[in-house]
């Protein structure tokens, strides 16, 4: 996929579990909700936007 | 024959950068993790007494700034000089605001003081030690800025910008944690 | 004085003292600003951390990174020529090797400032009654031999380390050199600040600095966690390096199995230090704060609680104790197979169960809490997660006994070391169980037992292991070997001294003996034993000394040794000449083709030098 | 197979020898608790763990460095042999389970040394830089030293004024930690089996004079311990006057009410009983115990001239029982 159209399209997700997260927050649901939607959050930005995936490049490999 | 090998040792000299930044935030990782424990050790399943709306802007405002981050990355992996420029200033000053509103409006208007109780320190504690590393953020991404003003970054080469973009996400990274933890997690 | 101006050393202390005037004063001119009076203990927090920095700016520490940060061209480490001699000891060096000494140096200081603050209230405590320290000066001494001990293992890991993990993984120099040479500078900067607390007060709560202890008291102890601070990210950068090297510098065909067993300790090591670290950082600078600025962590009036401090403080200061012990436990495996010429027993098992002790390490800093008032749930399986550490230490101790049998054992000055190392740990690992089951620790927590306890894990798991391993290295840093006879003097002194204190403490201990006390009663008994320590002390002092006479000497007057001096297979011995070249291995290729520790092997090689078309001779 | 004979023959003689030798040079102190019994039986069974796993390493060590040793001139190899994968299972394994069989006994000692009474002897500790101080809340006495009945379970309830302490009498082996702070008072239950005289020593380093934080520690039998609360209350005031009189120094009344007679916020007591005193509203009073009872539990319902009304707190009625209020006007009553 296009990494400018991926960008978008994580950073909607992202805002979207925001915006859930801010509504689950004021109504005082359960911690483990909140924590479920942080790490889901937590891991797009480690995939889509950190690239964690490139730390085990080959040393040789190419570069995107 | 010489152009191959100092590619070579470019993406070698990459993959160990690339570890070694990953191992710093694992680091850093570890220190947050501890304030996070202390906010729980301390406050349990209190939640603390924080303005929801100013909350709710400042993490849209570090979220868009990461997004615009992540296209300054992408443009100029493309060799897109300008747009790159463009996303990274946006970027800056996203952050800026993101600082203004956590330390210039939110400490100000916050209902407690930095002494009183488990509350005040805990808070203040946490997006401190947060808000320093955006500042430290600010700087290394005006550094790449100007630098890429220079035209030191081609499409091939410009891991310090893949650097300060690592850097920026984890920031958000941590930020995306911390912000259900003062804000939205406990009972009031 | 131009002279003396270019000396790195003394240049950068003048700027760290100048950068900390500059530092109080600026904050004491805001505070003005700001209509508040002066103050000094911010001023010495602020002045200290500012000092600190000055001190890098004076050394050279920020100059490569500046340049890069405004865009200019900087020379790869390699590229950089440095002055030759002794000057770029006291330098900003890029080459891993002249850090690896400026470490050691460093180490050796810290080793006999930390031994002479010992021997200061050893003095005191030879008989009971207040005699030549008051409480604040003793307290002051407890605390300041506590921590500089344990930034001077801290140098003397990173010595070991970062001299002789490039060599033997065959890298050019670390992954990281100006990282390098900055994680080494930032240390000293630390250790001043640290023995500055003497000069403001002192403080009065040992190594741990227990709130709510430390929160009020003398001021001295913001030095101390100042200096705790900045060493604590010397150790954390150090890690980082070591850990990116041994991963991803290794010399073609030299597999993670086949690494010699020493990079797998202090990969170990690192992996603690990087993380565990941060953990003691945050908890000194939450009391920084709190005493600053009022903040209710631990303070139980102020909403705080005094237990989240020992969490986080023993979440590192647990595991410390294995960054401490692991890379001597590597030592030990590392020379037993050299000088007992036959292969390491159980390879895998002995690497493997250095990442065991790494990971569980994690998993019991709660035993030091047992009877502290933790959540009552949790004593009971910290019992469990402690005693479980006996086991991978077993490993090692059964596959060291393995090597030994049907060895062909040769005794030089390391091997004997060696050998002590082997034995004081064991004494040492032997008395951890019944502190590490919660009954019995209800009696022995906070009494020399402990003290007893802690110091035989500390002489045989890194203080016998380091002297093993200077000795053993020295010749391939200076080219010569140490001094035969006083090498004995010192281990046939230094051992049965030790283990005269080690026992003497654990006995009194048991007894009744509490810790850190200034002065005891009388009608206890005790008398007579400590007079007996604290002779043993001093002559463990003495042999330290015979040691530094040693290493100074031999330098111009030891026998020359620049071929393979033990007949090891590492390549920093079989391939490189002593004393070793300023680039590695330019120049002298070579290949992993072989086990490292296959002595007996007949034909077998564990490294070969690669010929110019590539082929392996 | 010779060589492991004799080393495991040595194995078994130094096991027994330095079992002995630890045995034998005397490393606990007297046994004064119940629960030392049970953590003595835990030390025991440590020594001999101890003492079999030093053997183990330092015989086969010690066999080693003197049998296999190089011979002179002889620069050879060693027997060549790498690893033995079964040998190491083992020596994983069999540590493993002696580990968790340990730690399972010691969870077992760790519940006998926690085992509740219900008769327990209540006693509220409270540290402080630098003493101990002991309340009986059960009989109202404070003291400086720990007064304890033998083959009795004392509870001890502890807090700290200032920083962390630790309470420790090592003949009793138990040891815990005092932290300040109203939601972490710690408890410590011990029956103390031998009658005597021991010290309780602050065993967490708690500044300055630290090393001097010790309180005596007094085992006696039953009748002596009820001798010794008999005696402490026999301190105690019992007449109403003198009873009277702690009150009112206790609770701050002396504050504005003079004995002696001299000015100040509120009447003197000096002369009051049996005073006739005019009244704000003009009218003339005689201070008898019932006009004292309405001016201690309603300050405003008759407030003498030359006195502002409402100044005197008027909830003595809630904080006072009737008895104490009787003692108190006892009090006024014998300064007349």
């Amino acid at each position: 996929m296009n990494p400018l159209k991926r960008g978008i399209f994580v950073f909607t997700g992202l805002l979207v579990l925001t915006a859930i997260e801010y509504f689950l927050g004021t109504n005082q649901v359960p911690q483990i909700l909140l924590w479920v939607i942080a790490i889901v959050k937590g891991l797009l930005v480690l995939q889509f936007f950190m690239h964690f995936n490139r730390l085990f490049d080959n040393d040789e490999g190419g570069h995107e | 024959m010489s152009s191959i090998t100092s590619s070579a040792q470019y993406q070698k000299k990459l993959a160990i950068n690339r570890l070694g930044l990953w191992l710093f935030f694992a680091s850093d990782a570890f220190m947050f993790g501890g304030l996070l424990v202390a906010r729980f050790y301390l406050l349990g399943n209190r939640r603390l007494e924080l303005e929801q709306t100013l909350g709710l802007i400042v993490t849209v405002v570090l979220l868009v700034s990461s997004f615009f981050m992540n296209r300054a990355e992408v443009m100029i992996s493309k060799g897109n000089q300008k747009g790159f420029q463009r996303s990274i200033i946006v970027t800056i000053v996203l952050g800026i605001l993101f600082l203004a509103g956590v330390v210039g409006v939110e400490w100000q208007t916050a209902h407690f003081q930095v002494n009183e109780g488990a509350q005040g320190a805990v808070f203040y504690m946490m997006t401190g030690m947060h808000a320093f590393h955006v500042l430290t953020g600010i700087i290394f991404l005006l550094i790449v800025y100007r630098n890429g003003l220079k035209g030191k970054y081609t499409a091939e080469k410009h891991y310090a910008v893949e650097a300060s973009a690592n850097y920026w996400h984890f920031i958000d990274l941590v930020w995306i944690i911390y912000y259900p933890a003062l804000y939205l997690m406990g009972l009031i | 004085m131009r002279k003396i101006w270019s000396i790195g050393l003394i240049r950068a202390l003048i700027f760290q003292i100048l950068g900390s005037a500059i530092g109080a004063g600026l904050l004491g001119l805001i505070r003005l600003a700001m209509g508040l009076s002066w103050k000094t203990e911010p001023a010495l927090v602020v002045g200290g951390f500012i000092g600190a920095i000055f001190f890098m700016i004076g050394i050279g520490g920020f100059s490569g990174w500046w340049k890069m940060a405004m865009g200019e061209d900087v020379p790869e480490a390699h590229d950089v020529t440095e002055p030759e001699g002794i000057r770029r000891y006291f330098g900003f060096s890029l080459d891993h090797k002249v850090i690896g000494i400026q470490y050691g140096i460093l180490s050796m200081v810290l080793l006999s400032v930390g031994g002479s603050l010992a021997l200061i209230f050893r003095t005191e405590l030879a008989s009971s009654g207040l005699q030549i320290l008051d409480f604040v000066q003793f307290n002051t001494l407890v605390g300041l031999h506590g921590m500089v001990l344990i930034a001077s293992i801290l140098m003397g890991v990173a010595a070991m380390g970062n001299y002789v993990v490039p060599l033997m993984i065959g890298a050019e120099d670390m992954a990281f050199p100006r990282l390098n040479a900055f994680s080494f500078w930032i240390a000293v900067p630390a250790t001043v600040l640290l023995l500055s607390a003497m000069l403001f007060g002192g403080f009065e709560t040992g190594w741990t600095a227990y709130p709510p202890l430390s929160v009020r008291g003398p001021m001295g102890i913001q030095l101390f966690f100042a200096g705790v601070y900045i060493v604590g990210w010397s150790s954390i950068l150090g890690a980082l390096n070591l850990i990116v090297t041994t991963l991803k510098m290794r010399v073609k065909g030299m597999k993670l199995f086949v690494m010699p067993i020493f990079a797998w300790a202090v990969l170990a090591t690192s992996i603690i230090s990087l993380t565990a670290t941060q953990l003691i950082g945050l908890s000194f600078q939450l009391v920084m704060f709190e005493r600053l600025l009022g903040m209710g962590f631990f303070t139980p009036s102020n909403g705080g609680n005094p237990i989240l401090f020992q969490h986080l403080f023993w979440f590192y200061s647990h595991p410390a104790v294995y960054i401490f012990v692991l890379p001597g436990l590597g030592i030990i495996s590392e020379l037993l197979p050299v000088f007992v010429r036959k292969p390491l027993f159980g390879y895998k098992w002995v690497a493997m169960s250095s990442m065991g002790i790494a990971l569980t390490g994690y998993l019991v800093w709660g035993h030091h809490m047992f009877t502290s008032g933790i959540e009552e749930y949790l004593r009971v399986p910290f019992m469990y997660s402690t005693l479980l550490v006996a086991v991978p230490t077993g490993v090692k101790f059964f596959s060291w006994v393995a090597t030994l049998w049907q060895g062909k054992l040769r005794f030089p000055v390391p091997m004997l070391f060696i050998l002590g190392a082997i034995i004081v740990f064991l004494i040492g690992g032997l008395t951890g169980p019944p502190s590490g089951t919660v009954s019995t620790d209800l009696h022995l927590h906070d009494t020399y037992y402990i003290v007893g306890h802690f110091h035989a894990t500390m002489f045989g798991g890194f203080i016998f292991p380091i002297f093993a391993a200077i000795y053993y290295w020295y010749p391939k840093i200076t080219g010569r070997k140490m001094n035969d006879t006083l090498g004995k003097i010192h281990f046939y002194l230094m051992t049965p001294a030790f283990l005269v204190t080690s026992f003497g403490q654990m006995q009194i201990g048991m007894l009744g003996m509490r810790r850190r006390i200034a002065d005891y009663d009388p009608t206890l008994g005790f008398d007579t034993s400590h007079l007996i320590i604290t002779i043993a002390g001093y002559l463990i002092g003495v042999s330290v000394l015979i040691f530094f006479i040693n290493l100074i000497i031999s330098a111009k007057r030891g026998e020359v040794a620049t071929g393979n001096v033990w007949q090891s297979r590492s390549p920093e011995w079989s391939i490189l000449p002593s004393p070793s070249p300023v680039h590695n291995y330019k120049g002298m290729p070579f290949e992993v083709v072989g086990e490292p520790y296959d002595y007996g092997l007949e034909g077998s090689n564990y490294v070969l030098p690669v010929n110019q078309t590539g082929q392996a001779d | 197979m010779k060589h492991i004979v004799i080393v495991v023959i040595l194995v078994i003689l130094l096991t027994f020898g330095t079992y002995a030798l630890l045995q034998g040079i005397g490393l606990l102190p007297a046994q004064a608790s119940a629960q030392a019994v049970t953590i003595d039986r835990m030390f025991n069974l440590h020594i001999m763990m101890i003492s079999f796993l030093f053997s183990l390493i330092i015989v086969f060590m010690g066999y080693s460095i003197i049998v296999f040793r190089q011979k002179k001139g002889d620069e050879g190899f060693g027997k060549f042999f790498k690893a033995n994968n079964k040998l190491e299972i083992i020596w994983t394994i069999l540590p493993l389970g002696t580990v968790i069989f340990f730690s399972y006994l010691g969870a077992i000692s760790l519940a006998e040394t926690r085992n509740v009474e219900p008769q327990a002897l209540n006693v509220d500790v409270t540290a402080g830089q630098w003493y101990w101080s002991f309340d009986y809340p059960d009989y109202g006495i404070t003291s400086d030293k720990l007064y304890l009945p033998v083959d009795r379970q004392v509870k001890l309830s502890m807090t700290s004024v200032d920083v962390i302490h630790s309470f420790w009498v090592p003949e009793f082996r138990v040891k815990q930690d005092v932290l300040p702070g109203e939601n972490l008072v710690k408890e410590l239950r011990f029956t103390p089996t031998e009658k005597g005289e021991y010290t309780v020593r602050c065993a967490e380093l708690c500044g300055g004079a630290h090393a001097y934080m010790n309180s005596p520690v007094i085992v006696v039998d039953d009748a002596e311990f009820t001798d010794w609360i008999d005696s402490e209350l026999g301190n105690l005031p019992q007449d109403p006057v003198s009873k009277g009189k702690r009150l009112v120094e206790n609770n701050g009344c002396l504050g504005c009410h003079s004995v002696d007679g001299s000015p100040s916020v509120g009447p003197t007591w000096a002369g009051l009983f049996g005073s006739e005193n005019v009244m704000l509203d003009g009218s003339i009073k005689e201070v008898n115990e019932d006009y004292l009872h309405t001016a201690i539990v309603d300050p405003n319902f008759d407030v003498p001239e030359g006195f502002p009304a409402g100044v005197m707190p008027s909830n003595y009625a809630d904080l006072f029982s009737e008895e104490e209020i009787q003692n108190m006007i006892s009090f006024i009553q014998s300064l007349k």
